[in-house]
């Protein structure tokens, strides 16, 4: 009888990742706003410490999982705050594939950036 | 979420003031959640500014930072964030089906506890200006 | 006794010289009454107290009540009177066109659920002394309204069907033999078990609002099968598919509103959210 | 307008329409419900108590039936409550294989618990919420088959053919008022039209009834031709609350609660209603104590005495008796936690209604009437606590398949005029019946016997009939429905005396003449309550009136009706039932035999006590 729901069943890996995603960036963020706020003032840095930092190769990947998971959580939260308001049909569609797209930007631009942070010295 | 039937003045009337806790996070934790995502695509635009070079980089941050705006702004945003936080950390409790009786005070807990880690992180974030 | 909104009343007396239909002389009899019903003298009146209710009012076919309004009634206060008493007596003595659903008067029929000074709530359920006065009793919001207090119930029911609210075992034991059922199991399906279709969950919760989303209700009934541990695997399995589609569970943001307003007490959230888990569970599995 | 048709129609969406709608279905027939309610919202969902089957090792149906003759005083049929008895266990099985959540016991299989009256622990029940799991349970069978309901649709009369001995009469289907938008439909049932419109609660000021619960079946039918039997015989409850009568379980007196009057007394004891069981008296003695409690001056406001319950201790309040505190403190605004509960008489369930034999048809063919609303009978003077449910899956089902054209064995309750035995012997001190012959309600129907035409004319009649009193300006049909109540309530309540009762006439009599007057102030089709109101205060007028009539000629004190002056039972004279007949608007009160032969045993009466 629930046939006109059309079924959507990445919808429950969706949720999960939600939480698990969530879960990461409680610590990462925390540790993120520790460092670089409380640790080393906002004001007071540099490219040069910043490329300390990255090159250290653990840092690294630390901080590109947390774009990745950062980028999917939010934007999976506004698709679905949107969903939720009641968008559905076309535009439902082009807001999904217009922000995966936004999320690929993000993330791309994101690794690049952090790429040239390490100034070649990942070791 | 929109009307099926319009009540006219009528349906407007007082809904707001009518909402409950669980409501009221679920509207702030919506509304925190667009402020960082924002926050998110900004964040990496300026840090974009490493690709320009060293001077460019440290320029712009430094250009920033000496802005009181953009220190007040700081408060915000860490106010935001932890409240999105301590708030997730309570639907992920929810999520368990633990603490569904306290929902409403745990809400107010995280409201509490962000307004105090924000007016706490005041002196760090205006120091040194 | 404080009345409509003045131009309503130059409407009716517009319409009674057009058209001089006895309804309308009738309604502007009762009116007269309302004004001089001893009810109306509450400051000469000191051992009666008066519960003032501000009542919804609209009918789509009656010139007057086309715009949604609210009408005030004055009811003397008697100990132990409901919002359902209250709301039978303004009908009763003052305007008999006065439309909401009612039947038991003990909770258990589901058919007065009420937006009562900003909640759902069932009116037969509901002290006028636990309330603030005036009480401003209006139709559940986020359904169509029929008239006055009686809303288009419609889309509940066909929520509450799209869940096959039913048993499906078909394998039951012959004759006399029944199907052994846990205490415990029993007790877990208890409280989804209480529901009474009243619609105030559904109501409150504002993802439902106009949407397709199933609700707190059907999702409850839905729950009281798939955890009953009588029905078999596949069809548990079935029911999962069900409530795990589009506008199932995943809709559900945790709000609590349905789980407040609920006169029945069923903890609905926590059941969608042990929905929600199961079906993580349920497809784990096939990882 | 719009014609429907089925093979069956059920009228009434409580536990024996939807039973019966049920068996029609899984007999072949195309089944259609008319319920001026949703089927959840029905009154079935109210009962508390539970099942009463004899499924146990060491229980036997014999036990049950034996039980249930001695509890009806004597006046229940033999057959009808063998076929109760023997039936019970299957049917509740049935529902316990449609998924009903009863309550368990440690080995996973259902629980019964003992019940007044009952020589064994037979009374199956889902907490003490057994009617809402049993409607419940019935409402998602009937969604799963898939069975036409026709919802907040009001049956205002019934299409009989008009032949002039009502055992020549057949019924062709009902006329439906459609609530939300105010139409008139026709329902033409082929097979038949199963009556389960439960009680007539509403004649009474204070009733644990719904508000719904206006008997139009009851009246339908009577009018039809079809004779009212047992009206008298009315069950009230001792401790409903005031204000609502919403009903305070007999649970509270059974885990030790205490009844006091006015001045601080354990009346039960001190004035020796019931020295050996004190507040576990059975119902109708308990209630009798508190209305003379109350007139001699020693009540509460509102006729109230005091039930408390806080000696028992918080503890074991909340562990084995929750529900009644949110019950005193939702309707009562009491917390029995902290004082005690005002509790009073309440009526409670009607134990006559309309005549039918054991397949639940009346003498009309093609009327089938189950549940509160039919008389069978199996509760006789006196219904015992956990009858009522399994009447309803009983002869619900019966009634569905018999409709569904089923053979479902040959009844032994002979119906109809052709049953008397005697006159009725009494004189009522006003007219009855019909005011005049041009009634707003016309009995009978029509010549021409066409089934659609029968149908098509009686909805003609109908459409007059709402025509006239939407544009009659006249009184609201409240105040006739009031002034009806409080008679009922002050002159038939628990205790009856033949001034009372003549009184109650001629009230009744007045509230028929001033009937012919009332108007509906609701100019609107949509949802217009006060009309459908206004039907249902015509069809409790109508009930209130037999009710009284029977009352007032039965001198004896049997079951639950007492009589002042009678204060004994009378088998030598009143060992038979009272049927009231409309006979075309000058009502008709004869009688008819007691079945006490069983299948292989007579009952003998013997003296009621427990």
């Amino acid at each position: 009888m629930a046939e006109h729901y059309s079924s959507f069943s990445s919808e429950d890996t969706r949720w999960l990742l939600q939480r698990v995603t969530a879960v990461f960036l409680v610590g990462v963020l925390a540790f993120h706003f520790m460092l670089l706020h409380f640790v080393h003032h906002a004001a007071e840095i540099t490219l040069a410490g910043t490329t300390a930092r990255m090159s250290q190769p653990g840092y690294f990947v630390t901080m590109v999982l947390f774009l990745i998971a950062a980028t999917f959580h939010g934007v999976n939260g506004v698709y679905n705050a949107l969903v939720n308001q009641g968008i559905s049909g076309t535009p439902r569609t082009v807001i999904k594939y217009g922000l995966t797209i936004a999320s690929v930007l993000l993330i791309a631009q994101g690794i690049r950036v952090a790429w040239v942070m390490t100034g070649g010295n990942l070791i | 979420m929109s009307q099926s039937y319009d009540r006219g003045h009528i349906e407007s009337f007082g809904r707001w003031t009518e909402f409950s806790a669980g409501m009221w996070a679920w509207v702030l934790h919506k509304f925190t959640g667009w402020v960082l995502i924002g926050y998110l695509f900004t964040h990496i635009a300026v840090l974009s500014t490493a690709i320009q070079g060293e001077t460019m980089y440290n320029g712009t941050l430094q250009g920033l930072e000496s802005l009181l705006i953009v220190r007040f702004m700081e408060v915000g945003l860490l106010a935001v964030a932890v409240f999105h936080i301590l708030n997730g950390l309570r639907l992920l409790f929810v999520d368990l089906g633990l603490g569904l009786d306290a929902q409403d005070k745990s809400f107010y807990a995280s409201l509490v506890v962000t307004g105090a880690i924000a007016i706490g992180s005041i002196p760090t974030f205006l120091g040194g200006f | 006794m404080s009345t409509n909104v003045p131009d309503t009343d130059t409407e009716t007396h517009a319409d009674t010289d057009a058209q001089p239909a006895p309804q309308q002389r009738r309604l502007a009899k009762k009116r007269e009454r309302r004004e001089h019903s001893p009810q109306s003298e509450t400051s000469g009146d000191t051992d009666q107290e008066t519960v003032e209710l501000k009542v919804f009012r609209y009918d789509p076919e009656v010139e007057g009540k086309r715009e949604p309004r609210f009408d005030d009634f004055h009811v003397p206060f008697t100990k132990g009177m409901t919002v359902l008493d209250a709301l039978i007596y303004a009908r009763d003595t003052f305007d008999s066109s006065l439309t909401f659903r009612h039947s038991c008067r003990q909770a258990i029929c589901g058919s007065d659920a009420l937006f009562i000074n900003g909640a759902q709530r069932l009116g037969c359920q509901t002290q006028l002394s636990d309330l603030e006065w005036p009480v401003r009793i209006e139709p559940l919001p986020h359904q169509e309204v029929v008239k006055d207090l009686v809303v288009d119930m419609e889309h509940f029911y066909e929520q509450m069907d799209a869940v096959d609210p039913f048993f499906k075992d078909e394998d039951v034991p012959d004759g006399l033999e029944e199907q052994r059922q846990d205490r415990e199991n029993r007790e877990k399906i208890k409280m989804s078990t209480r529901c009474i279709w009243c619609g105030a969950c559904m109501s409150s919760c504002n993802i439902a609002a106009g949407g397709n989303y199933l609700g707190p209700a059907a999702i409850n009934k839905a729950y009281r099968f798939v955890m009953d541990e009588r029905e078999d695997g596949d069809v548990t399995q079935e029911r999962l598919e069900t409530i795990e589609a589009e506008e199932g569970v995943w809709r559900c943001q945790t709000q609590f509103s349905c789980t407040e307003v609920c006169p029945k007490d069923i903890p609905l959230t926590e059941h969608i959210q042990e929905l929600k888990r199961e079906a993580v569970k349920n497809n784990l599995k096939f990882w | 307008m719009t014609l429907y048709e089925h093979d069956v129609i059920v009228v009434g969406a409580g536990g024996a329409g939807l039973r019966a709608a049920i068996a029609a279905h899984e007999s072949g027939a195309d089944v259609a419900m008319v319920t001026k309610l949703h089927p959840v919202r029905s009154h079935t969902g109210a009962a508390e108590g539970g099942i009463n089957a004899a499924l146990k090792d060491g229980d036997d149906w014999h036990d049950h039936a034996y039980d249930t003759m001695k509890g009806s005083d004597y006046l229940g049929d033999a057959p009808a409550v063998e076929t109760l008895c023997k039936d019970s266990p299957q049917e509740t099985m049935q529902l316990e294989h449609w998924g009903m959540a009863f309550s368990r016991e440690e080995d996973g299989r259902v629980s019964q618990r003992p019940f007044g009256g009952l020589s064994f622990p037979r009374t199956t029940y889902a907490g003490a919420e057994t009617g809402h799991h049993l409607l419940h349970t019935m409402y998602e069978q009937v969604v799963k088959r898939g069975i036409q309901v026709y919802d907040e649709q009001y049956v205002m009369e019934l299409a009989v053919t008009d032949e002039p001995d009502p055992e020549d009469r057949t019924c062709y289907g009902c006329i439906g008022y459609d609530i939300k938008t105010g139409e008139l439909n026709g329902f033409i049932a082929s097979g038949g039209v199963v009556l389960a419109t439960g009680g007539p609660g509403q004649m009474f000021a204070h009733t644990t009834n719904a508000v719904a619960q206006t008997g139009d079946g009851q009246a339908m039918a009577y009018r039809a031709g079809v004779p009212l039997q047992d009206m008298e015989f009315v069950q009230f409850h001792p401790t409903t609350l005031p204000s609502t009568g919403v009903l305070i379980s007999e649970g509270v007196r059974g885990e030790g609660g205490i009844l006091y009057n006015s001045e601080g007394e354990r009346f039960m004891f001190e004035y020796g209603y019931a020295n050996n069981d004190g507040e576990l008296a059975s119902r109708d003695v308990v209630a009798r104590a508190e209305v003379t409690e109350v007139n001699a001056g020693r009540g509460f406001e509102n006729d109230a005495v005091h039930l408390d319950m806080r000696h028992l201790g918080e503890e074991r309040i909340t562990d084995r008796l929750e529900n009644i505190i949110h019950l005193a403190t939702d309707f009562e605004g009491v917390n029995p936690l902290e004082e005690p509960m005002p509790v009073k008489p309440g009526q409670h369930y009607e134990m006559g209604g309309i005549e039918t034999d054991e397949n639940g048809e009346t003498c009309i063919s093609g009327l089938y009437a189950a549940g509160e609303c039919a008389c069978v009978s199996v509760h006789g003077a006196n219904r015992l606590g956990g009858n009522a449910l399994p009447e309803l899956i009983v002869f619900g089902a019966r009634a569905g398949r018999h409709a569904a054209g089923e053979d479902t064995g040959t009844p032994q309750i002979e119906t109809g005029p052709s049953a008397r035995i005697e006159d009725g012997d009494v004189e009522p001190p006003v007219e009855l019946g019909a005011v005049e012959s041009t009634s707003p309600v016309a009995d009978g129907g029509t010549a021409d016997d066409s089934p659609r035409s029968v149908v098509e004319q009686t909805l003609e009649q109908e459409r007059d009939r709402v025509d006239r009193l939407m544009e009659t300006d006249g009184i609201n049909h409240a105040d006739v429905r009031s002034d009806l109540q409080e008679t009922m309530t002050a002159n038939v309540n628990v205790f009856r005396n033949e001034d009372g009762l003549k009184q109650a006439l001629r009230d009744i009599r007045d509230c028929r003449e001033r009937y012919q007057e009332v108007g509906v102030s609701d100019p609107s089709r949509t949802y217009n309550t006060d009309l459908i109101q206004t039907i249902e205060t015509r069809n409790l007028i109508d009930q209130a009136e037999v009710l009284t009539l029977g009352a007032l000629a039965r001198t004896e004190f049997r079951g639950a009706h007492w009589r002042q002056g009678y204060q004994e039972r009378d088998d030598e004279e009143w060992l038979k039932h009272t049927m009231v007949a409309w006979n075309n608007g000058d009502p008709d009160l004869y009688y008819t035999d007691v079945l006490l032969e069983g299948e292989d045993k007579r009952y003998e009466p013997k003296i009621r006590s427990y």
